[in-house]
């Protein structure tokens, strides 16, 4: 489908804000593929951020030249885009004390699951680099630490540190970020014996579940078993997770 | 306008397929197009037993093409047969089987056990680069490639393709061989073997350090090897490499494809390959040609 | 920082060069570059007689790739000595010529005439699919490439190279059969053979039906095949096929080239070669490699 | 070399006019080749069709990707350009009456070349297949006749029908235009026997003469030879030219 883009700016060093018309429902951690032109080949997948009735919006970073030329686009320029896909954050009623765990461009997809969660009580972390971005909008759901590596904003180091001091009476975190922030969620997850999905990423062909790239290595009873991360994912539950 | 076109004793209602491995069992893309409008589904590659695949990375995006290593992962052969042909069956297009053997006999008990309804054909895949055992090794070999088309055919009652790989000196003697060993059809290419290195790690992108090279950028090559196994042989050749728009098909139609597959270009756009049967009908009107039987082979050399 | 590579006996200033026929004698390149700055020109192919070529069109872009079939357009080896070769050699860098004859016989009285001062080594193009005598008839046999290059060894007094093609089933035995007949180096890849037609027209792009294609298209081929063959002999390899940036020329050492050449890229860029150097010297700063040689072949598997 | 694009637009129907800031010193016939973006990969050869202090203008017409890609650029970006290359158009004191002769896409250089010719005696036949563009700027130079393939403006039928009005008394004539045009012009100057010449087209791979691929069959005295056109030509004797 093509849909007009509303706004794109940049947000910070390097990341930009994409507003996109769009008349899917997502939920909070599915995702968008985009055609991003010139001479890439393959859709790029992006977290949704924010869903508002006709619209929504992604966080990205320049990363390379997919990217690279999404941070081009104008407002009124359509884009080739299709969606939402995957398996999003499971969000249960018997939960009620929450942490959300994000580390760098992993964090925009928590946004839209805070947006969803809002009558919990939130945990907020959030780590940086340097540069931060997205944090007043997590306030307005919840209560909101940081990390970042220089110490720029808040507390100097990464995020799983703050995290450690926020897990006590937790029922349930949601992590993204990162593979060895991840890593670290899931073994801190694993060692209070709280309940915890991440988000993955893996290189995509189709987005859809149908040509078995993107695959996520997860526990079964006899072994491990390669999973979609597009389909199945990207959010699993941390313990299925093989890192 | 007439658009049937036969494979063997087989009627596809259009020369439109999707290729092996690109589409899935048809599930995914049920959301995007109406599958009975496909001229025939060929599923992702069975094996006899499930199979885990490839460790990830699986997929890297080179200049307009995708190096993939998927290693094969599918559910095996019964499963397919129990969960996912089912669904294929509620549709009216012909699913074509893509078999990949380990050995000679595995080959056989897969074309046993697809000797079934609802299926209607076998593509038996003796070049799949991205597996350790048979795969490509069979599809380097003409005398491998006979010895497999001519056991399948003697238990199968299905029509049988033999898919061929590019990746050998002279693509005549495999057609060949394939067309002696009773082969239906044949059809090609598979991917181009190829690699990556990551110049930060000085590894190799893959685990299997090679993965085949698929998309736009194989075109010329694959249109060549079409062009010339069709001038080896008398049965039918199904095109395939890099077809991304309804010229691309129109391209292997008239070197000599009596249909053609989709790969990649269903991961570009979903709905590719119906986009690719509505070229090719808009071209016939403009052309003036009302049997899309007439288009194949017609090269002008 | 080291940047001097071996050949054989030659000592190269750095391991970027420009490959046959995308460079023609060096004269118009520069006005772009200082050649003095290549590690050394691959000269457009050089025949016994001077030769007309194929009619146009010689050249058709696909998808990150072109096709071209110039069929060695050249005035011959002996207007090259008189009238080319001179400039050449006002600069400082390594003139490799590259030659194709249409018989062994005709190799030798290349090589022979080539026996002067002003070049510094042959490589051998046993590669070429746009000519009907020689060329690639040749390379995909592995006893014609060990005999011609036996016999230009006999003769010659310079490094010679030999140069592959990829369109084989298994670019070891032909690698081998080049270390075995002498050589002093291999270099890899000429173009993949491919096709292009016109669908309006229905006949094919080129006169010659095929073409040869090269650009970023063929670079994962080119790689895989550099490595392969690399695994295959212990002379140096020179690695080429699509390279297009620092970080692709890398992926050729890290992969087991000794040098590179540049080649389409030259078209799209003309200081390409020189930027690429540039690259890979930034690159070796960045990791703290004071010797390119210690990136040859320094691929982790 | 990068140059910064001063304005791009369309004039007629589907054709633009672009106008390059440039520091070459171009003569008539001579083309640029520009980095059309996107995912071409070759340059694509332009004529120069007007030349001042320190710019350039080509018109184009939209054909393919590469074309449409440059049509899209704006004001204020900039374009890969190299150039000027090859040999133009011979111009000679002692011809005074000249005759100028442009079809379709091929009269841009034949804008620059009246603009340096303008103390001659100038008769410029253009020929379009409806809708015209240049004409008024022509005007400035000599004697414009118009064909139109539809009889849109001026004489109904092909630029060849208005030439044969025009070739008395000419000295010289250069054209620029369709093959089956040059083809025309070729024979009507030798059946006159005028000196001719013709600016030709082929596909192009360097664009400076090293790679053999712009081949342009032309007569030898012992029989013919391909010359390259980017480098002997675009524009060659129309006795040369083998067609
Ligand atoms: C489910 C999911 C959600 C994502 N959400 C976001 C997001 O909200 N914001 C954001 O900035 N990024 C997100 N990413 C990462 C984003 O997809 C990559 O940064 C982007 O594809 C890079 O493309 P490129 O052409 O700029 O980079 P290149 O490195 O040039 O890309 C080359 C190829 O690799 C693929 N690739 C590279 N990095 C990644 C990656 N990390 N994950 C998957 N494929 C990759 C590209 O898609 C492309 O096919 C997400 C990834 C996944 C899998
Ligand atoms: C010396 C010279 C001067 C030219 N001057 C002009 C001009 O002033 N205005 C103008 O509109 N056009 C001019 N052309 C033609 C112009 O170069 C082509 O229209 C353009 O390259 C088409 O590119 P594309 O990507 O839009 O088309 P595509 O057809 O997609 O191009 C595919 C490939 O073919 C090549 N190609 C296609 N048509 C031609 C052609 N006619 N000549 C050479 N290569 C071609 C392209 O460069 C490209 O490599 C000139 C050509 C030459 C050789
Ligand atoms: C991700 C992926 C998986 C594939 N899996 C199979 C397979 O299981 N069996 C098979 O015969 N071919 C397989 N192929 C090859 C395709 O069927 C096709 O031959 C090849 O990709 C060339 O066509 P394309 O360029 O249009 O993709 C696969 C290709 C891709 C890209
Ligand atoms: C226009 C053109 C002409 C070529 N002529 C020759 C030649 O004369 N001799 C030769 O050995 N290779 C020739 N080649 C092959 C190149 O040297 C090189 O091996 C090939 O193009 C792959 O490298 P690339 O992808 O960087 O271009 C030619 C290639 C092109 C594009
Ligand atoms: S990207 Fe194709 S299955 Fe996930
Ligand atoms: S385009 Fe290379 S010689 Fe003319």
């Amino acid at each position: 489908m093509r849909y007009v883009v509303r706004e794109n700016r940049e947000i910070t060093n390097g990341i930009y804000r994409l507003r996109l018309e769009f008349d899917g429902i997502p939920t909070p951690g599915q995702f968008i593929m985009i055609n991003c032109g010139g001479n890439t080949l393959l859709k790029r997948p992006f977290s949704i951020c924010d869903h508002d009735a006709d619209e929504i919006a992604i966080v990205y970073r320049i990363k390379g030249k997919g990217t690279y030329n999404l941070s081009k686009v104008k407002a009124l320029d359509t884009l080739e885009v299709t969606g939402p896909h995957g398996h999003g954050f499971d969000m249960f009623d018997k939960f009620n004390n929450i942490l959300i765990v994000g580390g760098g461009i992993g964090i925009p997809p928590l946004l839209f699951l805070s947006k969803k969660l809002k009558s919990k009580n939130l945990k907020i972390a959030l780590g940086f680099k340097s540069d931060v971005f997205l944090v007043d909008e997590f306030k307005k759901y919840g209560d909101v630490v940081i990390a970042t590596e220089d110490g720029n904003t808040g507390i100097k180091g990464y995020v799983i540190d703050v995290m450690k001091g926020e897990i006590k009476d937790i029922d349930m975190i949601y992590g993204c970020g990162p593979m060895q922030m991840l890593k670290a969620v899931k073994d801190m997850a694993e060692e209070y014996d709280v309940p915890c999905q991440i988000s993955v990423e893996e290189h995509m062909g189709c987005g859809i579940g149908a040509c078995m790239v993107c695959a996520c290595k997860t526990k079964t009873d006899s072994g491990f078993q390669y999973k979609k991360v597009c389909k199945d994912g990207p959010v699993f539950w941390s313990r299925e997770v093989v890192f | 306008m007439n658009l049937k076109i036969n494979i063997g004793n087989l009627e596809l209602k259009n020369p439109v397929l999707v290729a092996s491995g690109t589409f899935g069992f048809g599930k995914e893309y049920s959301h995007y197009i109406d599958l009975d409008d496909l001229g025939g589904i060929m599923v992702k590659g069975l094996t006899l037993y499930p199979k885990e695949g490839n460790p990830p990375p699986r997929i890297y995006e080179t200049p307009s093409g995708i190096l993939n290593s998927v290693g094969l992962q599918n559910p095996g052969v019964d499963v397919f047969i129990k969960d996912e042909l089912p669904f294929l069956n509620r549709f009216n297009t012909k699913v074509i089987a893509n078999i990949a053997g380990e050995t000679i006999e595995e080959f056989v008990s897969l074309a046993q056990k697809l000797n079934i309804d609802g299926v209607d054909a076998l593509e038996i895949n003796v070049s799949c680069p991205n597996v350790k055992e048979g795969g490509m090794s069979f599809g380097v070999d003409p005398n491998s490639v006979y010895a497999i088309t001519k056991k399948v055919k003697q238990v199968s009652n299905k029509t049988v393709i033999v898919k061929l790989t590019p990746n050998v000196t002279d693509i005549k003697i495999y057609a060949k061989a394939a067309e002696d060993g009773g082969a239906d059809a044949i059809s090609l290419i598979n991917t181009v073997t190829g690699m990556a290195i990551d110049i930060n790690t000085r590894r190799p992108v893959f685990k299997n350090v090679f993965a085949g090279l698929s998309g736009p950028a194989i075109k010329p090559i694959a249109l060549k090897n079409v062009y010339e196994a069709k001038r080896a042989v008398s049965i039918p050749v199904i095109g395939m490499g890099g077809i991304s728009s309804a010229e691309d098909a129109l391209e292997f139609m008239i070197a000599g494809a009596t249909a053609v597959a989709v790969g990649t270009y269903n991961f570009i756009s979903p709905t590719g390959s119906i986009d690719i049967l509505e070229g090719i009908k808009k071209y016939m009107l403009r052309n003036s040609i009302f049997d899309v039987n007439q288009l194949i082979n017609s090269i002008n050399v």
